[in-house]
Order: structure tokens, then C-alpha cells, then sequence
């Protein structure tokens, strides 16, 4: 492979685009909208000085983090059993395609009563993001065990529960994991609107208050911020996947990606 | 020191030891504001000198502290008198002093942008007039247009959340009027086409801010408002000598930029007390609202103030007189 | 006759088998009064064309699927769930192999399910391993190997749980012409070997007569039955090109072709 | 099929179940924490009286068409160009895994600047929450095309032109189609951020103006709205795929769903 | 040599195929010095086991691929694309048939990419429909045929843009060994009739013998080539259990086993 085709493939050129073409846009327009990479650049430098742009970054992903974990756990077992028992999966199939039209956003009042202002209602605003992705995805997965596998498993003394433990759960692996994986994005996405209200700290709680004190480029910091969070914290897990589970069939990489050979 | 929740039944023993901090849990606003009496009384320790453990949690708008307080998430909440007005109706809430009052100088600072083909009221007459949502503005708008003879339905409201917006729209023509105060006037002075008409005290309305508590609170704890209020005497009496520390605060805490905040304290006319005008101004709002048919709670108004605190504290500026 | 019902002889009587869609308005009748005996270390092989009902009759000694009418047992014993006295040797060793254990772990997960110390495991899982001939490839992963060394994994998991009985639906139709012949075979040596009961399944009729002691074809579907037992006295290896095992091969053909 | 499985099957147990489930919770409660489902109707009727409820679902609900339709319009193209320019592939997928962390929200300010405080920015902004999801997928079914299609049509003479017209596109159908009815969801989900800013009327500005009055009743009937809308949507767009597009190989239901048989 | 090539035959000389790894360090020699000279009309079968680089081959011949070395031509033309001239029926139907086409949308998609008028498109795929033996199934989908019906439409889909040369890669292989059987019949039948030639791959020595006027042996990869070519002096229809057929058989199977 040669040297231009690495550089390709290591998404370089296309931040230097990105760069350049950002950089164009925002000549001609008022910094106050539009700024410039340099612009917003500087604005990084001023948040960074006191440290408090990482504080703001490590509380978000904290609370993304703590949601995503929790949102999972929690939706991981109810996929299994929709999977698993058709009468359940009957039950609540039209309840869950119901409710998952209903944006995180339009619960922040809601939680802010039911769980207060603090931590709670933020991470369970994410919870919430990450929830119906990571159940629809598993119960698909459950779904599409081979019939093969299961009645193996069951003709050599396997009883339900240890079908359930060794054969549907390491074959639906592959599906759990692209569902947390889309689910980091949509926890990524409902941040903003968990640190709407009554926050002190974190990214959303920066881009939204810059918002009322109209410091546009501080915005673009939380933006750049945001992007550059889920695009680490994608690839990481794509790597941690394609390294810790690769048994169970995940490979590499970020879900959608393309590379030059 | 260990703490202290300020539960009903312990009220008179927490009061009584001045030892025992009493927690009280304070929800504030960051936007134009921004209520720094609040955070300087904080950060310098006036609300502990007074045996106070302050928790601040803060809300884009005073709206969101009023609904805090009314899902009693919070022990405080602050209002303008129009939002104030029309949430006193609902849950338990007390106004236990002004915050703010509209002086010449800060009258001064909130301004009416409008675009170039507006130059006397008349001209109002068809426009779009940016109004912020859930704010005193929606007042403002209504006063000054009664006050110009003009019927609301001849004009067109654009609601919109945040500055940038109409910002955005104004220059953008989407918008034809709005108000604006404190730190963003400079800016939106930079915008082609647009200029200040008029200041906020030609739309005839003094606007005013109050502190408003859980009625509750109020009752058990009276002894605990006093001394917020007299920390919060201490913070206002501070600021003025250190403008620079307060922007300071305001951005280790908040990440809000020390330019806008030091304007924004130019505009600000903070202040504690209660007077007649105080209630006489309020019952005038709150006949506007009825008239309008606004109002949906039915409540009367000399039930929701107690200013015995106020007056424990800082007994000269409490002369109303229930 | 259940007093002299042998253990682990299959009896089926009069079997019918019937599929109904969602609505159970549309009835499908695959077999309709099937009757057949394998009798005790027997190679019996399925013969009939596609669709015709072999995989669901396997899968109904297997106990995977339940008749509609009849009677189907093991010895005396009716056939009403799996059980690990029968194991199912499946067509395509991607859909029954767990990708996700090596083959070792593959072939002792059913040793795994009834708590045999790991010593023991080790000892059984390298015994077949070593009968299906893979031995040096015991960890590696299923998707490591190719579909002939696939099978031998299937083979080896089902006969280290020691099951009477082998049931094998078209293990080897996926595997190319040379790879099978091969697979054919070994299974024979291994059956040889075991002495287990095995009933095969194919739809090629080659295959059927290389390996079977006994053939019994299956009738066209709908309503399909076991229409025809040939009994094939040839020894063990059989020979493509010998007279009389082309002379069978004729006949059979023939058959189909009525 | 005997009744009870019918019944189960239309999800009207489900319904029942969760009214009764919600009256349950909701009666301990304080109806501005949690209205039940007399609350909420009440608040239903209060708001349908004068037509104001249904024109709000309408306006709100040609602003999501309009966006998804526009979002799938511009997506398609890009996701099959994608798909089939390795080099175009290389150089936008970091920047689309970067971008599409970013939540729709962030970009009110600027879309409002480019677009004005109307129609036009909302509608911009359900089209970029459409986006990414429609790209990616067109992009992943373009890459799923057997090569044995593309080879049999091209030595039948088809020129790269022709193959992609008469092979990428009806082969990729599902995909997009699949991406098209996860991209509804999202633009669902878009909603209430497009209708925060300068709305006058709309399901969104309906929830955010009642959460500033403190109308929990009103924001449920919002969310019931939202769900019912996305509900009622996604059934429709799957009946319509079943039908039109059965040939390209869509089946009916629900994205995610279960039966008993 | 340029002079006397005839217009359709294929010349294949000295040529050499080598894949590399996406990093290039890698490098998989899969063809070595192939020579073959196939003539035209002639049936030609290319046997070898699994991944010895027949597909390759076949696909280098199609034009889908490029080789790294060596000349590759029809008559005097060297071949570096795919051309109307040559078409390839595939392994798998379903990988390669248009599932959103009905049977004679399929058959007539070669004609409309050429714009032959829909009058004229309809006769020809009508006389291929029927020639291969689906008349009355022109309006379904491929879904809703069985694997046999779906080659055959395969076949009539190449056969109505009247290629020269006919390339088929283990067409059969998927097949159920009765249907296989009916199909190999009817290819021979089809192919007297066009008087096409064929190159047929597989790996199944009986039907390289069943089929092919002359087959080529390919050796085992890396570095195949066609080691041996059987010229098969045998009349069509041909018999399985002729002994001159047996007697190949087990020569050609002999030369495996070494
Ligand atoms: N679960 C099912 N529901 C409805 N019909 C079924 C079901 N399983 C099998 N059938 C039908 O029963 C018939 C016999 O199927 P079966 O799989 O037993 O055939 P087979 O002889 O094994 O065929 P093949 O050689 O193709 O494997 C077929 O017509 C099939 O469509
Ligand atoms: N695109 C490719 N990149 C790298 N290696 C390849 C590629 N295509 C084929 N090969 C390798 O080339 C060799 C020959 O492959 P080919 O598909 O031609 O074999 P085959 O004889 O057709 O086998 P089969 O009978 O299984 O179809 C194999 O080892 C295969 O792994
Ligand atoms: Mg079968
Ligand atoms: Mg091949």
C-alpha cells in the first residue's frame, strides 16, 4: 500500500479538508455565527487554561458513560426475555414502538420531578436515550439464534436456562454489542438536553449557557468537543470489541467504515 | 461542622443553635442577571458567616428555579413580577423580598431594538415582535403596546428561547422588534438596519425581580431567611467594589464570559426589601393579568408575602405594611 | 410388544405429521402413515427427493418436533423431547457448531452441560477428537476450518456424549464431490468402530447405497411415506464401479424415475 | 388462531395493561408529577376543543415529512456515492463518525443564521437528524450488493452507469428503506429541538411552552402525541414498503416485531 | 499466431495470477503457467479440488478479473473486460439472478440494456424461457422457484443475449443430487442445440464426465495449473454405469489419489 493510500486511510486528509473548507466557510461570515477553526481554537485555549474544558468533558462522559452502562444493563435482560418468550415479546412489542418515538428531551421535566435535579435525572435522561436501541437490538439478536444451535445444545442435557446462558447469549453478543454501540450515539446526542437544566457543569451545560450569553465559538468548542468524544469513545469500543469479544465474531473498526486497499 | 436538613420539627432547635449549619438548597438563574449577589454571598462566605450551608443549582431562566421550587427540588426560586404573577397561584410559595428593581440607570440598559422602517409606535402596526418565552417581556410587549393604543392582534409574535435567536432573526428581518437587556445591547447595536428606540421605561413598566420561598420553609425556618437575606445584603454591598472578582466568579463557575458579565452588572440594580410600591406594583400586574384572563389560579396576592424575615434582617427596608 | 421392545431399537408406527400455517387455515400433510423399525448398531439410510419430509421425521425421532398422530419410541419408551440417547449430526455445521468456543470446547460442551470434571473432558474430548482425525487442530475456532474438518467437529461433539443413536441429516451436501467421498468414508470406519444406531438422511442416491445397510425411500410429498426398504448386502467399503452395487443403483434410479 | 391470540396480537392487551398500569402509579401521586390517563384525557379535550391539539399533530407532522423526505433525498445519493467510491468512502466516513455525535440541538444558532427564524431551519434541522442515519445505511446495502450481480449485469452489456441504476438501487432498497424508517424515529426525535426555537404551534413547542408553565398534563399529552404519531407513521410506512415495495424484497410489521403464531 | 486465431476460441498462455493482501505483503500465487486452448463449440470442463483457482481462471477468461501475467485472448483479441461475447452462469442463483425482476424481466435484462424493442425483447425471451424449460413461469420472482428452475433461469437469461462462449462455475454444486442429474442432461441437450462453447468448472469428477468433450485436471494450489487433459471419446447421452465410463472414472479418480 502506498504512502498516499495510509494517509487516506488514516482520515487525515479529510480533516485537513474538514479544516480547510470550515475555514472558508467562516471568511466570509461573522465570527459570532460562523467561527473559524482559528476562532474557535482560541476559545478552546480560554476554556482549557483552568482546566475546567476537561472537567466539563470528563463530567459529561462521566454521566454518558454512567447512563449508557446503566441504560444497557437494564435493557440487555429485557431484549432476552421479548427474545426469548413470544407471549412478552407479543406484550410489549406495540408499547416499545410506542414509546421509542418519544424524544429524550421531552422527559427532562418529567425526571426533573421524578428523580430531582441533581445526577439522578441526568443519567437516567441517558438511560432512557440508550434504552430501546440496546432492547430492539438484543431481541433481534435472540430472534436470530439458529434453531441448530439451540436443539444441539438441548439433545446433548442442556437445560433451558444454561441454553439460555451458553448458547443465546454468546450468539446474540454480536447484536447486543452493535446496539450499545448506536446507543453511545444516541447517549452522546441526549447530553445536551440532560444538561439543559440544572446543571453546573459538563459540555451541554457549556454549549447551552454559551447559547444565552451568545459566545458562539465557545459553542463550537462544546460541538468539536462532543464530536471528538463520540468518535474516540466509538472507536475505542470498536477496539475493545474486536479485541475481548472477537470469539463471538465482532470485528474491528467503526461500525460504518471504509478503507482503501 | 456536620450538617443539617431543615426539617420541619427541627426548625426551633436548628434556629436556636447557630452552630448547626442550616442547609438550604438555592436555585438561581445564569441568564441576563445572573444573580451574583447570590453566587459572591457563596463564594465568600457571607451565607456560612450567617450559619448558612448554601447549594446552589442553576437554571437558564427564572422560570425553571420557580417550577425547582414547586416540585421541591429547591427551598428557593427567583421571579420577575410578571412570571411571578402568574406561578403564585400554583403549589406553596412565599415572596419574601424584591431582588431587583428597574432604576434610571438600569432602565437605560434594556433597550428595544427595532429595524429601520420603525420609528414611532404606529409603525408597530403589522410587524413581528420577538418575544423571549416565559419571561417579563410578554409584559412588556403587552404594556407598551396598551400604552400605544395598539391592539396585540394587529401584530404578530415571534417566541423565541435564547438571544441568538433574535439576534439571528432581527438582523435577518424575520423579526422586527425586540427587547433586549444587559450585555447582548452592544452587540445587537452592531446590527445593520437596526436601532434603539426607545429604553424599557418607555414601555411604562418597572420591572422587578423577587425571592420567593416554600412557604413552609418560611414558617419553620424564619431565622434561616433572615440570615440568607443578610448574606445576600452582604454579597450586594460587594459587588459593586469588585466588579472584576465577580466576573471572575462567574466564569470559574459557570464558564460565562467576564466582558458580558461585567455589563451585565452595569444593568443590574440589586437590592433587598419590601415595600408598598413593591405590593402596589404587583397587584397592578396581577390586575392586568386577571383582566387579560391569564390568570388561571385565583389567590390573593397579601397571602403569598411574608416579610417578617425581611424585616428581622433588614428592618428598614421592609416598610410594607400588610 | 413392549415387553420385547429391544432399548434402543426406533419403532414408528403409523406416524402422520401435519404443519399448519399462522391462521391454521392452511394444512400441510408431509407424512402420512409412516411405519419403520432401525434396529440396534443398524445403518439405515433415508432416501427421497427434496421436500419430501426426511428432515422432519429425523427431527421427530430427535424429539425436536412432536408427531401429529402415531406412535414413535426408543425401546419401549415413547419419544416425546430430546433426550442424549439420540444426537443430531445437522446439515450445515455453521448453523450448529458454536462459533465461539474452539473445537476442543466445541466437542466438550455436551460433557460441559452434565458437570464431568475437566480432567475427564480433556480425556474424552482428545479420544474423538483424535477418532475424527483432527487432532493439532483442537484450538482452533470453527470459522478456522474448512467445511469437511467442520463436520468431524460435529461428529466428534455428538459422539463424545456417547448417544445409542446418531441421527444425520445430509451431513455431508454441503461439502464438495472429493471432501465427501472422504467424509463417507470415515463415517463408516467410526461407525464400524462405535457400533452406534444411525439413521442418515440424503436425497443422493449414490451416497445412500455407499453407506447404508438397509434404504428406505420416501415417497414424493405431500402425504409422503417410506415406500420402499432395500436391503443392501454388500460388505464394507463399498465400491463405485463393483456390478452389484451398480445394478442397485439402476434399480433405485428406475424407481425414481416411474 | 383462537381469539385470545388475536387480541394479544392487535396490542390492545398491551394498551390495557399499560393504562392500568399508569392509573395505578398515577393515583398515589400528585397529578402535576404524574397525571394519570383521566388527567392527561382531560387535558386532551381542554386542548382539542378549539382544533388547537390536531393542528399542532399537523403542523408538527408536516414538518417531520417534510424534513425526513428532504433529508432521505439528499442522503440517498450521497450513501450510494458512498457506496460506490471507495476513495469518496475513505475520505467522508471519519467526518460522518465525527459528526453524527453531535446532536441536531447543537445546531439551532447556525441553522438559524442560514436559514432564518422560519419554516426552513426546522425543517433543516429534522433533515440533519435524518442525515447520517439514511447515508450510513444506503452506504452499508451499497457494499452488500453481490459482486455477482454487478459481474452478470456488466457482461450483459449494462454500462457503470445503467448498473448502478437497474443493480445498486433496486438491490439497496431494503437498506435504504430500513435506514428511511429508523431515520422517521429520529426525526421524531428531532422535533421538540426544531420547535424550541421561534414555533408558535407544533407538538414540540407544545411540550417545551407547557414545561415553562408548569403544565404536566399538557406535556403528557404531548409525548402521547409524539408516540402515537411515530406509532401510527411507522405501521404506515411498513404497510406501504409491504406493498409497493415487496418486489425489492420488504416485508410488512413493525422494524422490530413480535407475533404469537 | 495472431493470423490464424480463429474469432472464438480461447487462448490461454503462460499465465500467471497472484493475489496480494490488503498491506501488499502478503502474496497469494494462486495460478502458475496456464496453457489451454479451448476451440469453439467445444465443451470443455475444468476439474479440480476446492480453492486449486478454477473460479479464478474462469473469471480471468470473463474479464472480471485481470491477470498478473502471461496473455489471455479470444481469437486475436486480448481479453481485459468483460464482453457480450462471453457470459457466466454462476454457482449461485440467488447471488446473481435479480430478485426484484420477475423470471422474464430477468431473461430480457441483457436485451434492454441493449434496446431491443420490447416486441422483439418478448419473442426471444419466450423462445429462451422455453428452451430451457420454464414456460409458464415467466411472471413469477425468483423467490418463488425451486434451486433447479432457478439455474435454468441462469441459463436462459445468458443464452438470449446470444453470447459465444458460455463460462459456468459449479452451476450444479448446489443442487439436490436428482435435480443435478435432470439438469446435467439438459445442459448437454441445450448446448447441441445452440452450439455455444462451454467452459464448465467443478469439482465433481463424475460430471466432468457425464459433460465434458475434453476435461483439464487442475493440481492442487498454490501454484495450479492444468496438469493433465483427458480427451473423452465418449457419445452423449452418457451412461454412469457404461464400463468405458467407469474405466475413466477411476483413472481420473486414480490420478487424485497419488
Ligand atoms: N415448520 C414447518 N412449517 C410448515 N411446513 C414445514 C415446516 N417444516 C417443514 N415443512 C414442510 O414440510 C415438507 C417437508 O420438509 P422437510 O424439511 O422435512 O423435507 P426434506 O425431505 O428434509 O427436504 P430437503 O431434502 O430439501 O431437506 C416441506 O414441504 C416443507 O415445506
Ligand atoms: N480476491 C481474492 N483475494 C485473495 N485471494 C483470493 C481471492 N480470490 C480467490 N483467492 C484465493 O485463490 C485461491 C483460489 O480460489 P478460487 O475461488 O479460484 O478456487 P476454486 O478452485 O474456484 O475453489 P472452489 O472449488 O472452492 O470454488 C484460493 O486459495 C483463494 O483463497
Ligand atoms: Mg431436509
Ligand atoms: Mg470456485
Amino acid at each position: 500500500m502506498t504512502f498516499y493510500k495510509k494517509l487516506l486511510n488514516s482520515g487525515v486528509v479529510t480533516w485537513i479538508i474538514v479544516l480547510i473548507g470550515w475555514q472558508l466557510l467562516s471568511v466570509g461570515s461573522n465570527p459570532d455565527f460562523l467561527p473559524g477553526p482559528v476562532h474557535t481554537f482560541r476559545g478552546m485555549i480560554e476554556l482549557s487554561q483552568d482546566g475546567s474544558l476537561f472537567r466539563y468533558i470528563g463530567v459529561s462522559f462521566a454521566r454518558v458513560l454512567a447512563g449508557w452502562v446503566l441504560g444497557c444493563a437494564a435493557a440487555i435482560p429485557v431484549g432476552l426475555l421479548m427474545g426469548r418468550v413470544t407471549v412478552i415479546r407479543t406484550l410489549t412489542e406495540p408499547f416499545i414502538n410506542f414509546i421509542r418515538f418519544i424524544p429524550p428531551l421531552a422527559f427532562i421535566t418529567l425526571f426533573l420531578l421524578w428523580f430531582g435535579i441533581g445526577e439522578t435525572s441526568k443519567i437516567v435522561l441517558i438511560m432512557y436515550a440508550t434504552l430501546f436501541i440496546v432492547i430492539l437490538n438484543t431481541m433481534t439478536g435472540v430472534l436470530s439464534v439458529e434453531e441448530d444451535k439451540v436443539r444441539s445444545a438441548r439433545s446433548m442435557g442442556a437445560s433451558e436456562w444454561k441454553i439460555l446462558l451458553h448458547v443465546i447469549i454468546p450468539s446474540t453478543v454480536p447484536y447486543i454489542f452493535t446496539g450499545m454501540r448506536l446507543a453511545m450515539g444516541t447517549s452522546f446526542m441526549a447530553i445536551i438536553g440532560a444538561e439543559m437544566v440544572a446543571a453546573n457543569e459538563g459540555v451541554g451545560f457549556m454549549i447551552w449557557s454559551s447559547r444565552l450569553y451568545f459566545k458562539t465559538d465557545w459553542i463550537f468548542v462544546g460541538l468539536f468537543s462532543l464530536g471528538v468524544m463520540g468518535f474516540v469513545t466509538d472507536r475505542l469500543l470498536g477496539w475493545f470489541g474486536s479485541v475481548a469479544l472477537s470469539r463471538y465474531g465482532i470485528v474491528g473498526g467503526a461500525v460504518f467504515r471504509g478503507k482503501l486497499k | 461542622a456536620s450538617t443539617q436538613t431543615a426539617a420541619p420539627g427541627a426548625a426551633a432547635e436548628v434556629s436556636a443553635n447557630q452552630q448547626t449549619p442550616v442547609k438550604v438548597r438555592l436555585a438561581i438563574d445564569t441568564a441576563a442577571g445572573g444573580s451574583f449577589q447570590f453566587r459572591i454571598a457563596k463564594d465568600k462566605g457571607f451565607f456560612q458567616k450567617y450559619g448558612i450551608e448554601p447549594e446552589i443549582s442553576n437554571f437558564a431562566y427564572g422560570i425553571d428555579t420557580v417550577n425547582a421550587l414547586l416540585i421541591s427540588k429547591a427551598d428557593t426560586a427567583l421571579a420577575a413580577d410578571y412570571a411571578l404573577i402568574n406561578s403564585l397561584g400554583k403549589g406553596n410559595m412565599t415572596v419574601v423580598s424584591a431582588l431587583t428593581r428597574t432604576n434610571e440607570k438600569s432602565a437605560a440598559k434594556t433597550l428595544l431594538f427595532v429595524r429601520d422602517n420603525i420609528n414611532k409606535p404606529e409603525d408597530f402596526k403589522g410587524k413581528k415582535l420577538g418575544v423571549a418565552k416565559g419571561t417579563v417581556y410578554e409584559y412588556v410587549w403587552a404594556k407598551y403596546l396598551e400604552k400605544n393604543h395598539i391592539d396585540e392582534k394587529e401584530v404578530k409574535y415571534v417566541p423565541y428561547s435564547t438571544p441568538d435567536e433574535a439576534f439571528v432573526s432581527l438582523q435577518k428581518g424575520d423579526m422586527d422588534a425586540v427587547w433586549i437587556g444587559g450585555a447582548l445591547i452592544d452587540k445587537f447595536k452592531t446590527i445593520k438596519g437596526v436601532k434603539s428606540l426607545i429604553d424599557v421605561s418607555g414601555s411604562g413598566v418597572n420591572i422587578s425581580s423577587y425571592l420567593l420561598l416554600d412557604s413552609s420553609f418560611v414558617k419553620n425556618n424564619p431565622d434561616a431567611v433572615s440570615s440568607v437575606l443578610k448574606a445576600l445584603d452582604e454579597g450586594i454591598r460587594y459587588i459593586p467594589d469588585h466588579k472584576e472578582e465577580t466576573a471572575e466568579v462567574a466564569f470559574k463557575e459557570l464558564k460565562l464570559p467576564k466582558d458580558r458579565v461585567l455589563e451585565d452588572l452595569q444593568s443590574t440594580n440589586y437590592t433587598l426589601g419590601f415595600t408598598q410600591e413593591d405590593f402596589d406594583h404587583l397587584q397592578d400586574v396581577k390586575q392586568w393579568v386577571e383582566n387579560k384572563g391569564i390568570l388561571k389560579d385565583k389567590y390573593e396576592l397579601k397571602d403569598k408575602i411574608n416579610i417578617d424575615p425581611l424585616k428581622k434582617a433588614l428592618p428598614e427596608t421592609a416598610t410594607y405594611k400588610p | 410388544m413392549a415387553l420385547l421392545a429391544k432399548p434402543k431399537t426406533i419403532y414408528i408406527e403409523n406416524v402422520n405429521k401435519t404443519f399448519s400455517d399462522t391462521s391454521g387455515a392452511n394444512v400441510h400433510d408431509v407424512l402420512r402413515d409412516v411405519n419403520l423399525v432401525v434396529k440396534e448398531g443398524e445403518f439405515f439410510v433415508l432416501l427421497g427427493p427434496s421436500g419430501c419430509g426426511k428432515s422432519t421425521l429425523l427431527n421427530m425421532i430427535a424429539g425436536f418436533i412432536s408427531k401429529t398422530e402415531g406412535r414413535l419410541a426408543l425401546g419401549d419408551e415413547d419419544i416425546d423431547k430430546p433426550g442424549s440417547d439420540r444426537a443430531m449430526v445437522f446439515q450445515s455445521a455453521d448453523a450448529s457448531l458454536f462459533p465461539w468456543l474452539t473445537v476442543r470446547e466445541n466437542v466438550e460442551f455436551g460433557l460441559r452441560m452434565k458437570k464431568v470434571p475437566k480432567t475427564e473432558r480433556n480425556r474424552i474430548s482428545d479420544e474423538f477428537i483424535r477418532l475424527v482425525g483432527l487432532s493439532g487442530h483442537e484450538d482452533k475456532f470453527p470459522k478456522a476450518l474448512s467445511g469437511g474438518m467442520k463436520q468431524r467437529v460435529q461428529l466428534a461433539r455428538v459422539l463424545a456424549n456417547d448417544p445409542a443413536i446418531l441421527l444425520m441429516d445430509e451431513p455431508f451436501g454441503a461439502l464438495d464431490a472429493m471432501t465427501r467421498r472422504t467424509m463417507q468414508k470415515e463415517l463408516i470406519r467410526i461407525w464400524r468402530q462405535t457400533n452406534k444406531t444411525v439413521v442418515f438422511v440424503t436425497h443422493d442416491i449414490q451416497e445412500a447405497l455407499l453407506l447404508g445397510e438397509r434404504i428406505g425411500i420416501m415417497s414424493i410429498g405431500p402425504n409422503s411415506r417410506i415406500s420402499d426398504v432395500y436391503d443392501v448386502r454388500l460388505p464394507y467399503p463399498r465400491d463405485v464401479a463393483d456390478s452389484r452395487f451398480l445394478e442397485l443403483l439402476q434399480a433405485i434410479e428406475n424407481h425414481f424415475e416411474e
